[in-house]
Order: C-alpha cells, then structure tokens, then sequence
C-alpha cells in the first residue's frame, strides 16, 4: 500500500484518459453526424440516449489501473471510460454502439448495456442497480480465493438510490472483496448535487457500514489512483469493501441534445477539463513532451478510428433474429 | 370557461391540464427528477416552475420510492400530489410503494383513507433506447387492483384526462407516450398536435372513443399505436376494408362494453399493443369479448404487440418487435382475409 | 439412481430436489431471508442448513435488492445460486433486480452471458394474511420477458420442475403455494402430499399436464386451484359433466398446444386463476385458443380469479374473492350448460 | 428539551406500558383459543400472522408520549403497541384484529394494516415501507406551518431496506418534521442483528444524512422518552428529523406459532421484561405502590375485556361487499 506511482503509470493514467476522451469525442461526431435536419434522438447510425464521461476520465483511468480483466466492474448509463479503461474490446464495444451484430450484445443492448464476459464488464441503465451484481460477482470471487475484486461505480445522484445503501451493508457484512466508487459531477441531470444529498461527501457515509470511505477532491488523477490502490489492496487480503468518491467532472450535457440551460457553472467548465491538467503536470514533470503527446493521441486516435470503422462495416443485425438470445437456449421458449 | 381553443402537442396539452388545476387547488403540486428547471425529459412539467415556483413544483433526488412514499403520505393528509417516475422501466425499484401502498390503502383502510393522488410515466420505445428505458408496462401495472390507468394518445384526452385524474379522490397511473408528446426531437406523427380547448374539461376515465367507425375489423389500441392504426385504416380504406379503431383510452377501468360493441359489429378483432403479448392488454381483450360470446369472432383474433422480448437497441432489431404499421396492416389484412 | 420412492409433502419435495442438485453441484447454493436454521418460512429449506453447511445455506439481511442482485452476479461468474423472495408480495422491493437484471442480461448481451439462477418465492392466499401477503402474482412476473415461470401444484411436480430450473441455463422464477406445500400449521390437502421418487428426475418445462381426463369441459389452472379443480371435477362426475383438468405447470413457456388440443375436443374453458382477473393469466388463457381459433369455443369462457381486488383479511371476504370450490363448481356447471 | 420527567408523566408511561401488554396477552389468547386440533393458522376468530409486541412496550410509551393524535405515527408489521400508545380507538383497532365491519378497516385490512386517519396512524406489512409515507405526512404538516409531526417506526432488521435510506436522506435533505424511530430486537425473524447489520448501532447510521442519531439501550422507557422528547422538540421546531434506535426485547416469538428454535437468548429473555423493571423502579421512588399497580392494571383490563368484548359482538363482514373500497369511489371501478 504505497502512494508512490512511476514515471510509466502516470504515463499510463495519461494514455488511457486520452484514449477515453478521443473515443468519446468520435461518438459526439458520430452521434450528431446524422441526427438532423433539427435534431431526431432515434436517427442516425448511433440513436438513442447518449451519456458520454468526457471529463470523469480521471476516476476510471487511476481505478482500473489496478485491475486485470479477472476483476470485475460493473458501470453505470454513462459507461464508455470505464469500459475502455478496464480494457473492454473496443472494436466490439463500438459495434455495439452502433448496434451491429458484431457488438458485445449482437446489437440487442446498445450503448448503456454493455456486457463483456471476458473482462467481467458489465453496466445497467437503472440507477445504482449496478451495485448488486457486482457483490454476486465478488461473492464468486471470494469463495475462489484468488483475490479477485469486483468495482462497483454509480454517480453521486445515485448514492440516495436504495441499492446503494444495501449493497454497502451486504459488502461490509459479508467482507467482500469490492470497491464502490461514486463519481460525483455535481449533477443528476440536471439536478445539483446540493439538492439530492444530505451530507457533502458519500466518502462520509462509509462509516455507516463500517467500511473505509475517502473523497478524492479536484479530479486528481494520480489522487484516484492512489486511493484506488488501496482499496484494492484491501479487498484483494480479504478484508472487504472500501468506498472512494471522486469529484469529478460532467464536461458536456447529461446525454447528448441537453441544453443544460439549468447549468450555472456552464462557463467555468471548460477550464476545468482534467485532461490538459494532467498533461501539464506531466510535462512540468519532464515525462511529456510535444512528441510524446502527439504519439500517444496519434496511437489512441489510430485505435478509436479503427473501431469505429470496424463497427461501421459489420452487419446490422437481421431483423429475423429479433427473439434470439431471450432464453439461454437461444429462442424465445 | 371559455370557449376558445388552440392547436397544442400533447406534451403542452397535459401541462395545460396540470396548470390548470394548479390554478385552482393549491394542493396540487408536481414532483419528480428534473421536473423543475428541466421541465420534465419529456416535456410533461414544461414552465411549470416558473409558473408556480419551486414550493409547488419540484425535484426530487433520485429516491423513487421515498418520493412516491412522500407523495402517498401528502395525499393521505389531503394534498393532491403529482408524482413522476421518469420512464416506466423504473418502475422495479419502487413498485411496493406503487402498488401495495398507493393502490391499497383505501381498502385496507375500508375506505377510511382516501389516496387522491396521480403518478405519471413516460412509457414506449421506438427511438433506441435499449431495454430498460422503451417499455410499455401498462399492463403490468394494470394487473394490480386498486389504482385507475389512463393512457391518452392525443391532445384532447391529455389534457383532459389529466384534470379527471387529478380531481380523483383515488391514485391514477398517467401513462404518457414519448412518442406521441409531439416533442421537437423526436419522430413527429401529425396526430401528435390538436384541438385543445382553453379552461377546464374532463375525459371521464373509464370510456374508450372510436377514433374511426369502420364494418370490416375492429382494432382495439391505446396511445401511440392509435395512431398507427388509423394511417393503416386510412390506406386500407382504400382497398375496401373498413377498419373500426377504438382507442381505449383507460384500462382500468376498461370499456368492455365499446370493446364487444365494436366486435359484435364487425365481428373480427385486431387488438395491438406496445408492451408485451403474453399476460397483458391483448389477452385482456380478447376475454373481454369470450366473457360475453366467443360466437361475435368470425376470425381468429390477431394480436401485434410485442413478442415477448426485451426491447432491442438496434434499430433493425426494435422496428422488427414494435407493432409499426407493417404489422398492423398485415394483420388486419389476414383478419379480414379469414 | 434407485427406482424407489417416498411419499413426501410437496415441501419435502421441493427441498429433495435442491438437496439433489446441491450434492451433485458445488456451485449451487441457497440464499434467502431465515432460510438457514429457520428453515424457510413455508419450508422451502428445511433441513438443507444441517446437511450443507452455512456457506451454501445462507441467511441474508432484509435487503432483497441487494442479495437477489447478488445471486445475478455469482450467477453471471458460474455459480448456480437459488434466492428465495420470502413472499411473492414482496416483489416491489427488488423488482428491479429480477426484470430488468436477471431477466435481460442474456438478451442484452446477444446471448454471450448466461444468468442460471432460481428464484423461489411463495404465493398465495386463504389463511388471512392480508393484501400484501396472499399474492399470487404469478401474472405480472410471467408478463416480463426474459425469465421462465413455473408454478408446481404437487410433490412430484414440485421437485422435477426444481431440478430442470436449477440445470437450465438461464433464469427460472419458482413459485410455491403455500396452500399446496403439506405444511403442518395451514389448512391440509390430500394432494399435498404424494409419490415421489428418490434420487434424480426432471419434469420439463413448459408442458402442461392432463390432470384428470374428461369431455365436457376444459377447466386449465395451476397450484392450489388444481386441487380445488380436481375435487369439484370428482363431485360433478356424479352429475355427468365429465370434467378436464389442465394443470399448466409453467406459464413462461406456456404450454399452449396443450390449451387449445383440450378445447378442441371439450369446446368449453373455464380458467381459475388465484391471481387477479385482469391483465393476467386468465386472458392469456383465452387468447391461446381465439388466436388460433374462436370456433373452437362452444360456449362463453368463465374466468374464475380474484376479481380486482386486494386480498381482504377478514375470513368472509377473502373466501368470496378467491378462487374456491364454490366458484369453481358454479362455474363449470354454467359453461357445462351454455 | 429536558431530560426530567415528572411523576404523573412517569406514571402515564407505566400505564401505557400496561395497557400494551394486556392488549398483546389477550391477543395471545384469543388468537390460539381456536387455533387447534394442532396448529391451523387459518382457523380461529383471529386468523392469519400475529406479530406481537410484548417486550417493547417501552419504545411506543416513550415515544407517543410526546404525540398528539394531530401527529402522524406509521408503524410496521408489529404495530400494536404504537397504536396504542398513540391513541388509536381500542374498539375499533380490536375489531379490525378480529377482522369485523366496525373495525378501523371493515375487516378489510387486518393486524398488519391498521389505518386510522383520526389519529393519523397507519402501518405496513412491508419493512421500511412505512417509512416514505411518514415522509409525506410530514411534508403536509410543514406547509401548514403547526409544528405537526410524524413518527416513522421500523425494526432493526429493516434498517438494511433500500427505503431507510432514501428516507433519511429525504427527510434531512428537506428538513421534514420526522422522527425516525429503530426498534432494535436483536431479531429479524430468526436472524440475528449481527447477521443482518454492518454496524453495532443504527444511530451512527444518522450521520450519514447530517441528522442527530442517539441509541438507548437496555430498553429503559424513561431514555427513551427523554430522548424522543428532543427528537420531536427539534422536529416541531423545523429542524428537521433525528433518528432514534432503542435496544428493545422480542419477548415473544417474531409471530404466534414461531417455535424460536433459532435463539440462543431464550432462557434468558423473561428476566429482561421491561415492565417489572419499571415497576419497581417507580415503587422505588414511592410513585407506586400495590393499590396503584392493581388499579393500573384493572382499569386496562376493562378497556382491553370491552374492546375484545365489543369485536367479537360485532359484525362479520358482508360477502357481498368484497369488492367495496377499492376505489375512492367505493366499488371496484
Ligand atoms: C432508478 C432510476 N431512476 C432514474 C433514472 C434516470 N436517470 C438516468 S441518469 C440520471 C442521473 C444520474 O445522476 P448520477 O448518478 O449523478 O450520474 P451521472 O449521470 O451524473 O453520471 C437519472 C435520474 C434511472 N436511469 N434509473
Ligand atoms: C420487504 C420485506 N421483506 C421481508 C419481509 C418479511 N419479514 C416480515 S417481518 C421480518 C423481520 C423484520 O425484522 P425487524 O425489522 O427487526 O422487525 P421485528 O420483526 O424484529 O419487529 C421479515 C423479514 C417483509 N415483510 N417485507
Ligand atoms: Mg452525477
Ligand atoms: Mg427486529
């Protein structure tokens, strides 16, 4: 359990928060590239709602740093960093996006249900309805006895959402090997913070289930990842669940087509993007410099392109194999 | 009361409603996730803070079965609370809240207590929004005694519906479709703008409304997919089937007399329905009519709705389960073919 | 496997089939509320704590989202757990977890996860527990896609269809009346207890089975009411109405073939369903044979279920609006003589 | 807000208690008077699950006593002793036990739904449930502006539900007038508050939503009345909710007919009877003596012997009348 981090995981932090953001500035393209005239939701190669983490890179780049694809994580509505960070094939998870019948889900989940049994990735649309699964999977784990850990990720409008409270009473109880994160944007849409939470940091409700609770402040991301290695560490000795909030960042709209007219620090928010934050720190550290920087966007463009081009020349699903995959026989009885 | 009327999407027409009888009883108020500065995802709460201000109209942290349990309580004690749970999907994590206290409480209580209170949703699919957020459920809903269900497929019956359901001294479910709200982002179907008129009217819960008289086939529907139904009817008039729609309009309590009306008339009955086949609507109505006299179908009856699967994302994937018009259109050509 | 058997109460039965699995399979285990040393309120785990230990047999607290969530997720990861919702009334605290979780996963994932979990959960009424306590509710779950729904009415039944739930690879929901399970503290039913092989044995599911053979009328119904069935069908063979029992088993599938073979040859249904009337198992009942073919119909369907009501507590009540003998018999020489 | 306690309002804390507990011994007998031949829980003039509260009689005394009936009290599946402490009409509340048409629900509801809108008491059969209504009573009297409050019971074994937490956020998050009121029994059914809860007390629990908790133990009445006392001063002076967890005795099974094989306290448990404690502690303080205890006791046991009386002399519901209530309007639809 140290603080210390090398010169190639901070480099590696950076690396994945580029990747994120670059494959999340591809779907806002690729979302509105057809949306129009006006803007219709269901329209285009990549409908429906579309909540893209631009901006919270620094929660699932310094938390899954500590993981290998034996770990679990289960995500929330808004689930692209930690997909990506946690190393969720990209071609396949764009493919789904873009309902192909080469996604993760053969194009029946879409982009809020992303299920990827290789890297015990998955995610749900329904607030903080992620938690339980995730205790189930580090349940398994436990009885294993390889110290596997499972995360578990909601935003902080989520934390007054049932679920969150019972899953933290059955993790601690029940000493699983899990780490609940909460994301806190500030926002649930668009409700602030302020108005959905009755105490300043869910870190604080931690000690509610007896179990180790810290708040990250400022979107640090070496801070996360610090906090997050202990966390692991613990869980993967055996001695139960931890909880992190992290205050992060909603850098654009909740979905895509949100005016956020109710948003007050709409003008303040640009500056705060962690990303060229975190390059600058690295660069005052002398372990970036403009070539370097221009490898890593170069290689994580190289990648998100190709995925998206893989996803772009798969099949669409055939609409005769709509009931397929109901049951685990296949059909639909 | 005025006499005047103006041309409103069904979204502006329930808020109408809503604002309404806001006007006039000051225990109404709205409540629910991003009703307030947002206005409703879906438009059903839009101007209403600024319009009432945020004592009367106001958000909610994402707590639904606190806030609908708080809503319940309100209303025991006299207020007359209108209580959002964003979409239908959700309905998982606060259902006992929903149906075994909402629905129950007035006979429990031998109706001693009384829950006058509404619980809107938006509900349907048909934009890409994968399986937890395009569903229909009101059949689920409408399964469980003790609260009315309304679902209004256009401007008329949203507003007016809405006024019923708020003046009930009982709990109404208020299933609004996203897909006919005429919302500016979403595919625009012209029914989804009307006549409204100015003031107050009621659309008694409980009676459905021919939306087309026809001979050939009877089609019993609610919300979006009335809609659908009367563009197949309008093409296949021409092809001299005369299709009778009845929008439904309420499920509990159901018309079943408009439903075997219709059907000793025609004597043939498609029954269409945007949540799932199995245990809901259509099989409702299909007994509806046995109950009385199996002998009024001279057809085996069609049911287009959902063939029990989740809702796909893809797109070529959800028009493929969705009752669209295609559908709608083959059956009825086969009912009227039998 | 041994060709002997034992007469067991459907309780015993049921916890014979899981005791089977769980020798055979390590990764099977039991979870629930006061499933350990109490042993399941109704039963449903009497004895597995002694024989298993508490690492298979597991108490968890009052938190049925979190510990059906729970059994998803260890099921996701390859164990087999059983969880049991204490009560099917239950429900609206975690539904959440069971349809849109449990349910959709395979789907959702194109197939690429399997969720192979059971979840058990007791049902019905007749002992005045009240409206949130005597649910059936067996309508609501089998309307949602994504999970099979099997209702046992017999010892036999109860540990065969245990057993094919506990092997299939997806999600099962179980439900068991606690009116059928030979519990020594309710009102007792011959047909709660019964022959029951040792040793392995699978009844499969999605195939009703004929319960009694008869001509005149098709009653089709499931659990308790299958004994009721039964019983009134013995009375009335004195009077020459030779009744069919159709005991469906599973209503997710639902065996439809076999609906609709019994009407073509009796020309009469009546359905008896203890969940509700409406939007439920009754209507789909029908809808099996009018979407096949309503001339097959001879006469009016009588639906006997609990009419839209919650379950009242005082004993006068709750027997008018269940399902009992009475009703059934009426019933059945009604349709017998339209 | 003061912790003294006068000797009449000691005295209306005993007479409560007594009240309670002869209620909950005549339900003891008249629910397995006509139980037999065996066991039928069906059977008898009091059928059905039969949740008694002998044992913790201490947590409604000490709490009603600082309600009046304009308050609103919403209890759980075990709610006799709070009704009664509350105010609920004896008769009607006994006649809706025997499930009769004069009772608080024309035998329509039964011993898990009492609602009685003249004292503004409801309960629930489902855990924690009763908690979000209270909120909305509260919600209603803080409009009003009267200083009105509710109280919202549950056991410990609910306090792990996903609506004890949304509640206690709501409620503080609004400041609702509320006192949130754990009966801890050491018991949820069969299993043990170890077995079932992450922490030793509930109170900490408070600080998770920035509201005042306290937990008294050794169910001792008058803590528990000094306790309340600051919860409801607090609440009626809008600000806000508190939470109060009592350490109270099942001193029955969780229901009639419960065996408790499962308790290893059993022996044990009749010693811990709060109410020859109190007793003697106001014999003690010469506040009672055997005239005053026995005339206590016989003025309960009239009002319990008329209300038992005045049940089984009244009507059993009309089958006819099955389908009314169900709506507002009367019938079924
Ligand atoms: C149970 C449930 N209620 C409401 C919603 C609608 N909803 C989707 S995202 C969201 C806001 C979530 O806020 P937060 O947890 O802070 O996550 P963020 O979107 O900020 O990442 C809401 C209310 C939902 N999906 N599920
Ligand atoms: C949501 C829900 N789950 C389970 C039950 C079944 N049940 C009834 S009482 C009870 C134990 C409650 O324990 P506690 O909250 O400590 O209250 P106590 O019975 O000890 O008064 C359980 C599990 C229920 N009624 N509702
Ligand atoms: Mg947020
Ligand atoms: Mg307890």
């Amino acid at each position: 359990m140290t603080d210390t981090i090398d010169a190639e995981a901070r480099l590696d932090l950076y690396r994945t928060m580029v990747l994120v953001r670059l494959f999340e500035e591809a779907m806002l393209r690729e979302y509105h590239a057809d949306k129009g005239p006006g803007f219709d939701i269901g329209k285009g190669l990549v409908p429906g709602e579309m909540h893209l983490a631009a901006g919270q890179e620094p929660v699932a780049a310094g938390v899954c740093a500590h993981l290998t694809t034996d770990d679990a994580v289960t995500a929330t509505h808004r689930p692209h960093h930690f997909a990506i960070a946690h190393g969720v094939d990209l071609r396949r998870m764009t493919a789904e996006i873009f309902g192909r019948e080469t996604g993760l889900g053969r194009g029946r989940g879409g982009h809020m249900h992303l299920f990827d049994p290789d890297t015990h990735f998955s995610c749900s649309g329904i607030i903080a309805e992620g938690y339980p699964p995730a205790l189930g999977q580090a349940f398994a784990f436990q009885r294993q006895g390889a110290g596997r850990v499972a995360v578990a990720v909601t935003g902080e409008g989520a934390a007054n959402q049932g679920a969150f409270h019972e899953s933290l009473n059955l993790a601690a109880l029940w000493k699983l090997p899990v780490v609940f994160v909460v994301e806190d944007n500030d926002w649930g849409i668009s409700v602030p913070r302020a108005a959905s939470t009755s105490v300043p940091s869910n870190a604080a409700r931690a000690a509610a289930y007896d179990m180790p609770g810290e708040r990250i402040e400022d979107n640090a991301v070496e801070a996360v990842h610090a906090a997050a290695g202990r966390a692991v560490a613990r869980a993967r000795a055996g001695d139960g669940p931890s909880l992190i909030e992290v205050h992060t960042l909603r850098l654009w709209g909740h979905f895509e087509g949100d005016a956020q007219a109710y948003r007050k620090d709409i003008e303040d928010v640009p500056g705060r993007d962690p990303i060229p934050t975190y390059e600058k720190s690295l660069r005052d550290a002398g372990l970036l410099d403009d070539a370097a920087a221009a490898a890593i966007r170069e290689s994580a463009t190289e990648r998100v392109e190709d995925a998206v081009t893989f996803a772009k020349e798969s099949p669409v699903p055939d609409p005769a194999g709509a009931l397929r995959y109901v049951f685990a026989s296949g059909g639909v009885s | 009361m005025t006499a005047t009327a103006e041309r409103l999407t069904t979204s502006r027409a329930m808020v109408d409603g809503i604002a309404a009888e806001m006007a006039r009883d000051e225990s109404v108020i709205y409540l629910g996730e991003d009703v307030g500065a947002y206005g409703g995802i879906f438009g059903s709460s839009t101007g209403l803070l600024d319009r009432f201000g945020a004592t009367r109209v106001i958000d909610t942290p994402i707590s639904e079965t606190a806030f609908i349990g708080l809503a319940i309580g309100a209303a025991v004690e006299g207020m007359r609370p209108i209580v959002e749970l964003m979409f239908v999907d959700f309905f998982g994590v606060c259902m006992d809240q929903i149906y075994n206290h909402m629905a129950k409480i007035s006979y429990e209580s031998g109706g001693h207590v009384k829950v006058p209170m509404v619980l809107t949703t938006a509900v349907g699919g048909g934009y890409s929004d994968g399986a937890q957020h395009s569903q229909c459920l009101w059949g689920t809903f409408a399964h469980l005694p003790g609260m009315k269900v309304v679902v209004p497929s256009n401007p008329y019956d949203a507003k007016g519906l809405m006024i019923s359901a708020i003046r009930d001294d009982g709990p109404v479910v208020y299933m609004f479709h996203k897909g006919v709200m005429g919302l500016a982002w979403m595919v625009k179907n012209r029914r989804a703008i009307g006549e409204v008129p100015d003031g107050e009217y009621t659309v008694p819960i409980g009676s459905a409304r021919v939306a087309r008289e026809g001979t050939s086939v009877t089609v019993a529907t609610v919300s979006l997919s009335v809609h659908h139904a009367l563009d197949v009817a309008e093409k296949l008039a021409e092809d001299g089937i005369d299709v009778e729609v009845l929008d439904l309009r309420s499920l509990v309590p159901l018309d079943r007399e408009a439903i075997v009306a219709s059907v000793r008339k025609t004597g043939r009955l498609v029954v269409v329905d945007e949540d799932y086949l199995s245990y809901g609507l259509s099989g409702e109505v299909v007994a509806s009519v046995t109950d009385v006299d199996p002998g009024l179908l001279r057809a085996p009856v069609a049911r287009v709705a959902v063939p029990d699967v989740p809702i796909p994302y893809a797109h070529s994937l959800e028009y493929a389960v969705l009752p669209r018009p295609d559908r709608i259109e083959a059956a009825i050509r086969a009912v009227a073919a039998a």
